[in-house]
């Protein structure tokens, strides 16, 4: 394909990977690190909003050249796309009311009665479904600011999300913590472009590998995290 | 007081694209409507049955999915025409659709179904002596439907395609849910962020009220101008 | 059948039991959120309507602007601010209301109540002003009393003459029920997102709801053109 | 005369804002009369009508039902109204009108259009308002349409509905108004038939019509309205052969 | 005699479906004709003058307007068609047709409707149609009503309007259905004057109608159909004082 002009899909908000300023500006770690990707491989990108829920199709749909919107590597979905190489990892956690805190989150039996917010499609959304949907309530949700929102609204008991989500949306409200050990889930997160874009797929690579090593990368996490989730 | 904490600007950007996709929607479907009643009205009968399929699917689903269909369907379509015509005839043709794009096609293929109704309705409605008074004067057929059937259809039409008017401007906000930013996506979005529904879901309930407002006052002045003839002049 | 069944299973991994039955809850989450929606919609509509046609400003006056609102603005605005709405009203999570607005049911089912009961009052009233001023008189000449008028000449009339417009909107709110998978309510759409997310198959996911509120509407669009016949029976020729 | 008169109207007005449409009409009917008004178009007639049951309210008058004035007070914004609605639906009762354009109830068959305001309304039970439709349904000769519906018979036979419904109330006096001029000509014929048998049988009667030969031949009296006044009444046979007002003279004068 | 005539029927036959309407009708207008056609209802007059100028095809029968005959030809679907619309359409600019529901165009004023037709058919200018628009309007006497629209006029009014309609085409030929039958009566009148008057000027006209009168006073020959067959035709003086069809004086003889 031609790669002087790149569309890339996201899905927004999601705090601090990519999220909107008031103003509507995309921003956010993934929005820096992909621009500064695609100055490095001399391309032109736009950032395309898309839902979550629509952004394995829309890009098999080639409405969208690359997905960079912290898409766990899982091998379901390497089926369908092609992931370039992890470019950060962190663990999927449960985030709650302080007074719940001791919930046993990791057997059924411990949320047993309890309701449970993800985000549809997520890899989340695959693993409480597959390990607690006979024992709790799970309610999915199209973007990630709903399901933060209900979980203050008082509508769900726990969340599972990404850590640093929960850890930039929920853990702002003194009320909150985290529950419980976080989750691994996948081999850490990456771009997913369709199968026969190998080409692109490696220019990627190659940039994002010279940003991991050159600091640019490392800049543009601090401004945004306080620990590491370099890979 | 616009403002919104910032929000406001964006959200009037939003509003712009709203009116935009309505605007561009209604368009669509009026033309998608004036060829659907003809087809409908046609002696055709693969014509016909065309375009009974496509008012019948058409109304029988809800908008919500049909968008979510067409939205993600329709490009897979595109995708797969496109790749037959690469590895029939080597044609290397590609058609991007963009959301905006498949919002604004999208509600026009809804719309235009009903607009085939209302048209189909509203051609009927025409008085049998009005076009025998063409044809006894000599008219070609040509003439007889551009001086003649089509502004008074368009007579009849119009309480039918306002009404229209004012579900598709209600319908645009379902685009927010394909993703595209209009003002209600651009609002709602605030809304979760600060967790203050009322204070931006309200003005975007509002602007559409008073959108819907202006509508129907056009409607009414619109009406009274191609009502002229049909009511008493006093 | 069962053949069928085992070969359309073998055929695609996207309709199994899990699907299907994930299918079956979404389509009994929109029956009856469609089914009450209209009820208590009707419920409420029906004196609205009839008050609505008051002479008297303060009684009609306000109804209209009720209406006024709910038919001017998108019934995804009205389902936004009573869901996201009711959270943020002071105290609310503490009172038993909660137990009720907690679940996402609830507060779509009021939003469409509301939406549902503002469309079907302007039905009832146009219904209604269309009463033959003739047979008005008839009755108030033969002495009924207000009341009687009401209940014997003009329901019965306006009723039945109300039937053609009130089956679209009970199709319309079927389709707008659409969204109440936007407040993660799993109907039939919503299944149907669940769907797709998961087996990113929009043609199967969404053609398969599709065709079934399709077959609902075409069940409804019979109900209503059977009622029609029965009811409208003194409007049509005899042979 | 101890029994009081059925109906009696005295200096009746009537203003449409500022058009008084009828300047002091006044009228006696005796237990089976039959009083024809005629008078041209415009000239109050249907009005008269509709005020002696008080579908019009009048401006000022007397009405006396079978020698019962209805009372009328003043309410807060100054307007003429009834002083008690349930004496005027009573009186109401009493006083059968038959429509121009029949006024049927669309939405019941002809039997239930002419039991229904005798249950509803005088509370007779529904074997005897049954027993009571089928002898007037006989007498105007449509009781085998008993189960149409109205807008599935013709004019005539409409009309000839309408009536059974009036008859049905028992009233003290019927009042028509043109009850055949909605009719195509040809079923004239089976309206008037059926209304000159009602008179014959002595019923009380007012009619507004325009048909001048069922005037002349079935009248006790005749009024003739012109501009809101009687210009001329009497006998039939003194106002049509003898008439002394010259707007009467015109009036009968051929037009052609 | 070296003018052909401007209207000549031969042999018409019409069918619609199974029924026959027309059984061989023949006509013959000379310059200044006015022929009147009369005949019960049903008897086929309309279908006959809607038949001339192709509202309807006919199934046989030649129809020569200024002497040339209209070409027909059989289809694919073995249906009588013309052989070339542009013919049919300069005949029928040439005969006019004034219809008894006046079919003025309702979105156009009655000014717009009387250039109408001149400006796209006839190619005339713009200024030139409104001088002839202008002089018809004024010998139809509703010059002043020019900028109304035809729902806001009497049908009087309207039936003017769509005469001075027709003549502003200058047609050969006019053709009337019962001009005056959708009229109230007061207002028949004055359209029958306006054609009395075109009579007199010596246009050549085909009308059909019911008035008996207007018939003998003014037409140079008179048509009676009868089951589509012409029962009797002549002189005004012939037909209706000596009429030798026992058809016609069925018709003629009083129906009351
Ligand atoms: N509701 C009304 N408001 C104002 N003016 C009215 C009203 N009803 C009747 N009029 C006027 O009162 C006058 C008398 O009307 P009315 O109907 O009593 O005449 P009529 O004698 O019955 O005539 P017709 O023979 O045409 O029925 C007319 O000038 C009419 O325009
Ligand atoms: N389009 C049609 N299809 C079938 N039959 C028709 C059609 N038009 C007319 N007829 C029949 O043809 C016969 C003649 O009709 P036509 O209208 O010519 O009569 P007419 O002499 O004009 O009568 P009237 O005085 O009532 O206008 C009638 O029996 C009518 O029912
Ligand atoms: N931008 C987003 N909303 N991303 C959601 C990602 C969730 C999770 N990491 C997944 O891959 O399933
Ligand atoms: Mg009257
Ligand atoms: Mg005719």
């Amino acid at each position: 394909a031609d790669t002087s002009s790149l569309r890339i899909a996201v899905d927004v908000p999601y705090e601090p990977f990519e999220f909107k300023k008031p103003d509507g500006t995309l921003t956010g770690f993934e929005i820096d690190l992909g621009n500064a990707a695609c100055k490095e491989i001399g391309a032109k990108c736009e950032w395309i909003i898309q839902a979550w829920d629509g952004i394995i199709p829309g890009l098999l749909a080639r409405k969208y050249d690359a997905i960079m919107s912290s898409m766990s590597i899982t091998e379901e979905r390497a089926r369908k796309v092609l992931f370039s190489d992890g470019y950060y990892n962190t663990p999927s956690a449960w985030f709650g009311k302080k007074s719940i805190a001791s919930l046993d989150v990791s057997s059924g039996e411990g949320l047993k009665g309890k309701v449970i917010g993800v985000q549809r499609g997520t890899v989340q959304d695959n693993h409480v479904t597959q390990q607690f949907s006979a024992f709790a309530e799970i309610k999915r949700y199209t973007t990630a600011d709903d399901l933060v929102l209900d979980l203050k609204g008082g509508r769900l008991d726990v969340v599972f999300v990404d850590f640093p989500v929960g850890e930039s949306t929920v853990l702002n409200d003194a009320d909150y913590s985290q529950i419980g050990e976080g989750v691994q889930i996948g081999e850490g997160i990456g771009m997913a472009f369709r199968k026969r874009d190998k080409e692109l797929a490696d220019k990627f690579n190659a940039a994002l590998q010279k940003l991991k090593t050159n600091g640019v990368y490392d800049d543009i996490m601090k401004k945004y995290f306080s620990y590491s989730i370099k890979m | 007081m616009f403002d919104l904490e910032g929000y406001g600007p964006s959200i009037f950007k939003g509003a712009i694209l709203t009116c935009e996709v309505a605007f561009l929607s209604l368009f669509l479907a009026i033309i998608l409507g004036l060829l659907g009643a003809t087809a409908k009205l046609s002696n055709t009968p693969p014509l016909r049955a065309v375009a009974t399929g496509y008012t019948t699917l058409i109304r029988g689903v809800p908008d919500l999915v049909l968008m979510l269909l067409i939205y993600f369907g329709g490009q897979v379509v595109m995708n797969a025409i496109s790749d037959w015509l690469y590895d029939e005839f080597g044609v290397d043709y590609f058609v991007q659709i963009n959301e905006f794009v498949a919002g604004v096609i999208t509600i026009g293929f809804i719309f235009g179904a009903y607009m085939t109704e209302t048209f189909r309705g509203a051609f009927l409605a025409v008085d049998r002596g009005q076009i025998e008074a063409g044809i006894a004067y000599g008219m070609t057929s040509g003439q007889r439907f551009r001086r003649i059937l089509f502004p008074q259809m368009m007579r009849h039409a119009l309480p039918g395609l306002m009404n229209n008017w004012l579900v598709l401007l209600k319908t645009t906000a379902l685009v927010s849910i394909l993703g595209l930013a209009d003002m209600v996506r651009l609002a709602s979005e605030a809304a979760k962020q600060t967790h203050e529904p009322f204070k931006f879901l309200l003005p975007v309930a509002l602007v559409y009220l008073i959108l819907t407002s202006i509508s129907e006052i056009a409607m009414k002045y619109l009406n009274h101008r191609y009502s002229a003839g049909l009511v008493n002049k006093s | 059948m069962a053949e069928w069944l085992t070969e359309l299973f073998a055929a695609n991994d996207i309709f199994n039991a899990t699907t299907l039955l994930h299918y079956w809850d979404g389509f009994v989450k929109t029956v009856q959120l469609v089914f009450l929606s209209l009820v208590i919609g009707l419920i409420i509509a029906l004196p609205l309507g009839i008050l609505r046609t008051s002479e008297k400003r303060w009684i009609s006056w306000p109804i209209w602007f009720y209406t006024y609102v709910f038919r001017g603005t998108p019934l995804l605005i009205q389902l936004y601010i009573i869901y996201y709405g009711v959270t943020v009203i002071d105290g609310i999570q503490e009172s038993i209301w909660w137990t009720i607005f907690k679940e996402p049911f609830y507060p779509a089912l009021i939003a469409f109540v509301l939406n549902t009961a503002a469309y079907t009052t302007e039905i009832i009233r146009g219904a209604i002003e269309q009463t033959p001023r003739g047979e008005l008189e008839a009755a108030r000449a033969y002495g009924m009393s207000a009341g009687q008028t009401l209940r014997r000449i003009i329901l019965p009339n306006a009723l039945r003459r109300a039937l053609p417009a009130y089956s679209n909107e009970v199709i319309f709110m079927l389709h707008a029920s659409a969204i109440a998978s936007v407040v993660t309510i799993v109907d039939l759409t919503g299944a149907a997102r669940d769907i797709n997310a998961r087996f990113y198959a929009p043609f199967e996911a969404f053609g398969f709801v599709a065709l079934i509120y399709l077959v609902l509407t075409f069940i409804l669009i019979f109900i209503f053109r059977n009622l029609e016949n029965r009811l409208m029976a003194h409007l049509k020729p005899r042979a | 005369m101890t029994d009081p008169l059925p109906l009696v109207v005295n200096d009746l007005h009537k203003h449409f804002g500022e058009l008084e449409v009828l300047k002091g009409v006044s009228l006696e009917a005796k237990k089976g009369d039959v009083i024809s008004m005629i008078g041209s178009s415009g000239s109050g007639k249907s009005t008269f009508l509709r005020c002696i049951n008080l579908l019009e309210m009048p401006t000022s008058g007397e009405i006396i039902v079978h020698g019962k004035p209805i009372g009328f007070k003043v309410n807060r914004r100054g307007q003429r109204v009834p002083e008690n609605m349930r004496q005027v639906e009573a009186m109401r009762a009493r006083l059968s009108m038959v429509f121009q354009g029949f006024n049927l109830w669309s939405h019941m068959t002809i039997l239930e259009n002419i039991i229904e305001a005798p249950i509803q309304v005088l509370g007779m039970n529904k074997a005897e308002a049954l027993e009571k439709a089928k002898h007037y349904l006989q007498k105007v000769g449509i009781y085998e349409r008993r189960d149409y519906y109205p807008a599935q018979m013709s004019g005539g036979q409409q009309q000839r509905a309408a009536i059974a419904r009036a008859l049905a109330m028992e009233p003290e006096v019927m009042l028509f108004d043109e009850p055949t001029s909605a009719l195509d000509p040809e079923l004239v014929g089976e309206v008037l038939k059926v209304m000159r048998s009602l008179a014959e049988e002595g019923r009380t009667m007012v009619v507004v019509t325009h048909e001048m030969a069922f005037a002349k031949d079935v009248s006790s009296q005749v009024v003739f309205l012109h501009k809101g006044i009687i210009e001329e009444c009497g006998s039939p046979d003194k106002v049509f052969n003898n008439p002394s007002s010259e707007r009467m003279k015109i009036f009968l004068a051929p037009k052609y």
